[in-house]
């Protein structure tokens, strides 16, 4: 875990208030994995006071890119960061995606702006079949970047499949589902819910990148408790223990 | 530059200096220690640690607010037997004040706790939290009751030599009649202060936005508060204050020796920056040399009214 | 737009919508007026009154603090002779609520103001700053001591016919007794919260920064805190309760109802954006109608915990 | 009194950390007075929580303009304004100089950023002699931004009189002193004192600008009390009757 003061070296508007910044961090970039996560000072003052988290969204040479959603203050003053303006970031945090084990096809299925973390993901899937499940409220909220294989689905069928990202992966699996795949999903708690419970039926490898509100991100705070399957007398943290965990092992609320 | 004497004694317990980081913003050190070295800070109170481990409330536990955050973590921790065999080993290594800071639900269990935990030798002071709810007493706070706080005060002491540091509640009318009542029952110093009491809403659910309804408001929003509550104490009672609340800089933590506190704890403000207390160690260098201080302790109290 | 019922009652006293202006943010209402069409908000509480006309504190008076500020003014008033003479035919020209809110330093002189005070037809109903010094009991607040905040209620209560609210000191362990005496002494509402006690020192000279030493601090930090103490008296005090603590926006307001406030107030944010009483009559409108909500006292209490 | 959504359309770096901005603002151009002041917010969430108070520099058409010192957040945070951005500011605001009554010249004292009120001053005078006195810690802190007929002091005399503004003034005074004079001073309060107390014993017509910490700015706080000599039971209040004031009609601490 280092603090380090990261330049932006470029920012690209990817069109409805999502941002995707590159940022500049020898130290972060040579160690940071997909899934894990940075946390961002977004004011030099004490408004906002926390950080805010995000995913690592690819790493490129001494750089790492963030894609976020302007969601409120904290994102807004991020967003207006200008190239060579500095972020003082913490990283790498927490612990990512675990793709060493025995599958052939990898599918992504995200939701909304939890299409952040796959671009760095597919890059370190070299060879494999990667099938991509994109979910959204509407055509505006689907975000194709760094994705391949796309499938996409919309809640009010502006595009693609008309429902939800899930019911389009559940469609789509008996097709799917002689191939040796695993799970890899990052979107809205609901929809995490939702393809946990299908994967615990279908005995699918599944891993799900979770969300929950933080204060310090490295597991000082507490302030991230997620129900484990494993010890009932202890919550898991999903700053530290996550925020990726394997399907069988929390309980979503 | 020349040096300044950093070192401040609470009572017996000498500090190398008067930065240690507050119960429950560090966990045991571990994780911290990636950002700071531990050697160099004047103490770690480690988070509140009961007779039996807890789990802690529900999610959600902490909701930000303007300059500030509720918690409500709900005393989680991992008990006082495993507290000793995996957290205090890893706390043995370094060269820095461990003070013990205890949670309990009864003035039985306060006194168990420090009674089994006084025999480890690496801790070398408590801080009794005392904004504990009461179980024989309907789930009110000892930390609201004066005459529970001296009771808690004396019987911890009946149990230990090591030095007892009442840490206070701030949700109180007047703060520093506590303080008077741990000065008489024996205690070594008073923190001051814990969280203040808050609540936030999601006006689209209705629902708290945390689980246990209330929690505690830290950070500098409550800085002005804290102050005015060490400020009080020391005016009214001669007891060592740790002052705590807000301290986001070397400047905050001056402020609060000029008020009264002999030491300060480092809260919120780890999780934003958990190197925050080697900077603030510069800083009040740095300061009192500028301002011909050549020992820090001379700032305690130093304020003119 | 479907049209929202925003109208309130605050016991027998009714009020076009819960938008109140805080005591001692607005003075008597002439300079913000400028800014703000006082015929369009529930009602506009005066600074407090006192028998005689006061100085106040010397500078410094105020001083920003995270997300809030410190004030020690001090009850600098006009006196209730000067307010009836002047202050009050300009505040005759409003289709609004007026509540006169009264300070002073012994039961006797509470009484006697509210005397001179109730007969005057402008004045709708009174609002009791207890968070005053005691010359009898050597100048604590009156706000801090349960009994006398009884006697103060039952007194004006003897003198006037019209509605009586008590401003209520949140520097208490539970503000919920308070509201419960003041209940029981025939008190119509309260009000809460006032500001919590702070202080903040020069680092340099080592001087308090207002000349008064301690302050009220108000502002967005202190929110949390408002909210937990109203929401305390709800659960626990069946009277209508007036919120006020660090209120910016209509969310804000929003939050203050569901937390259990029948009306709110408005008072650091007047110096900031002196027309915010009108954006947040029509925000919270605009929330009523997305959230089907026809009344808006429909709001008060409506937590689901 | 009105909140003006104010462009600024133009800024200038007049070194050492003092900025002039250009704000379009016709509401306020054309009402504000030399002398008067904006209360401007700084941030659009509450940190810094209260707007900044700064004197009306200059006006031109439907522009004003401010010229400031970056002190604190605050200023920092206006100076970070780019042009096109706009600035929340409330005006105009106190009482600011009288100069209809009977004098030939106009004598300005300025120190540090106190030069800021002089240049609108300077405009409205249109005729009369102006001589100016402008003082600083060292020759990086002399604005002469707008003065004529300047003569300058520095406290360290790396320019000009090696001492302060007032000494200055004192020992340029039996010059003009049969000229019909009438002082206009703005800087920090120990040197408005001591031009006070020199105002008053040689029974010269003088002005002085006054500041302190403010929380509202048009009267509704009572934040910003200062002693009259008018009436001893009532502080005047430096944001509604002043900020400027007679030197007769207060003291200062
Ligand atoms: C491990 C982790 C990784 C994340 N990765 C990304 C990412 O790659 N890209 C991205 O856009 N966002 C990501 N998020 C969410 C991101 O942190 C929040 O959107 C951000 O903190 C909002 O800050 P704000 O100040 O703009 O909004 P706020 O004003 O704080 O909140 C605006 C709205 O967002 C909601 N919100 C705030 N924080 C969170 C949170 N942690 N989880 C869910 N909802 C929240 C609030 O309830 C509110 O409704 C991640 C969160 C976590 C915990
Ligand atoms: C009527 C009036 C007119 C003013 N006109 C100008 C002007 O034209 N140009 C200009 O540069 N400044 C002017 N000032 C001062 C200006 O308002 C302060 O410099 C500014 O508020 C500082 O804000 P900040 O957040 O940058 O600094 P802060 O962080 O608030 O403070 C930084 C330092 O400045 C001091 N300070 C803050 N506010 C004041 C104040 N009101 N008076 C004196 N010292 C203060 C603080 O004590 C601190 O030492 C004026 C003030 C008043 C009251
Ligand atoms: C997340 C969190 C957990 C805390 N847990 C404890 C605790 O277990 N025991 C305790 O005595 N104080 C606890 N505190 C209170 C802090 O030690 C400190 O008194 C308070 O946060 C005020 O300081 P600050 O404003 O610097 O954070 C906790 C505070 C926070 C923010
Ligand atoms: C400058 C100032 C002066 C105040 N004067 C009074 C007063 O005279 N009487 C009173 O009952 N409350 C007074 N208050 C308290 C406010 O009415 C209100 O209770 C408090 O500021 C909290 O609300 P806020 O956070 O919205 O400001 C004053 C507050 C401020 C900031
Ligand atoms: S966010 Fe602090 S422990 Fe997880
Ligand atoms: S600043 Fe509020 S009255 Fe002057």
């Amino acid at each position: 875990m280092f603090i380090s003061n990261a330049n932006v070296t470029e920012r690209k508007d990817l069109g409805h208030n999502i941002v995707l910044l590159k940022l500049f961090s020898p130290e972060i970039a040579s160690r940071i994995n997909p899934g894990e996560f940075l946390n961002i000072k977004v004011s030099e003052n004490s408004f906002p006071l926390l950080r805010r988290p995000f995913s690592v969204c690819d790493v490129e040479d001494e750089s790492i890119y963030i894609m976020f959603h302007i969601a409120g203050e904290g994102t807004r003053l991020i967003a207006s960061k200008q190239i060579g303006g500095a972020l003082d970031i913490i990283g790498p945090l927490g612990k990512g995606f675990n793709f060493d084990d025995d599958f052939e096809t990898a599918v992504f299925i995200a939701g909304g702006i939890g299409a952040a973390p796959f671009p760095y993901l597919k890059k370190k899937l070299n060879g494999k079949r990667i099938r991509s499940f994109i979910g959204g409220r509407s055509k505006e909220s689907i975000i194709e970047y760094g994705f391949e294989n796309i499938q996409i689905a919309t809640d009010d069928g502006s595009r693609g499949f008309h429902g939800n990202v899930v019911q389009l992966f559940k469609n789509e699996y008996p097709n799917i589902q002689n191939e040796k795949i695993k799970l890899f999903a990052c979107g809205p708690t609901p929809m995490l819910k939702a393809i946990q419970e299908f994967a615990l039926e279908q005995n699918i490898n599944c891993e799900i990148s979770t969300e929950c509100a933080m204060a310090c991100g490295f597991g000082i705070c507490q302030g991230c408790p997620i129900e484990s399957t494993k010890n009932e007398n202890q919550y898991s943290l999903v700053c530290k223990d996550g925020p990726v965990f394997n399907a069988k092992d929390v309980v979503l609320k | 530059m020349s040096s300044v004497d950093l070192s401040v004694s609470i009572g017996s317990l000498k500090l190398k200096n008067p930065v240690l980081l507050a119960s429950g913003t560090v966990g045991y050190g571990n994780e911290i220690s990636e950002f700071l070295d531990l050697n160099k800070i004047g103490g770690i109170v480690t988070k509140s640690i009961s007779l039996k481990p807890r789990k802690g409330n529900p999610p959600q536990r902490i909701v930000e607010t303007a300059s500030g955050m509720l918690n409500a973590i709900g005393l989680a921790n991992v008990g006082v037997d495993e507290f000793l065999n995996t957290k205090i080993p890893f706390l043995k290594n370094y060269d820095t004040n461990l003070i013990c800071n205890i949670a309990a639900s009864s003035v039985e269990e306060y006194v168990e706790c420090t009674r089994i935990l006084t025999s480890e030798d690496a801790i070398d002071a408590f801080e009794i939290n005392v904004s504990c709810p009461n179980v024989k007493d309907g789930g009110l706070e000892f930390g609201n009751n004066i005459n529970t706080v001296g009771k808690i005060t004396s019987a911890v002491k009946g149990v230990t030599q090591k030095p007892i540091i009442i840490k206070l509640s701030p949700n109180v009318s007047r703060i520093s009649d506590f303080a008077k009542i741990v000065k008489q029952e024996g205690g070594d110093a008073v923190s001051a202060i814990n969280t203040l009491v808050g609540t936030a809403f999601n006006i689209r659910t209705r629902k708290p936005k945390i689980f246990n309804v209330t929690g505690g408001l830290s950070g500098p929003a409550i800085k002005p508060v804290a102050l005015a509550k060490v400020l009080e104490i020391k005016r009214n009672c001669d007891i060592p204050i740790i002052g705590i609340g807000g301290i986001m800089n070397w400047e905050d933590a001056a402020e609060f020796m000029i008020a009264g506190a002999a030491a300060f704890q480092l809260g919120t403000v780890n999780f934003i920056q958990p190197n925050a207390a080697e900077l603030i160690i510069n800083g009040l260098s740095e300061y009192c040399n500028e301002m011909n201080i050549n020992k820090i302790s001379e700032l305690t109290g130093s304020f003119i009214i």
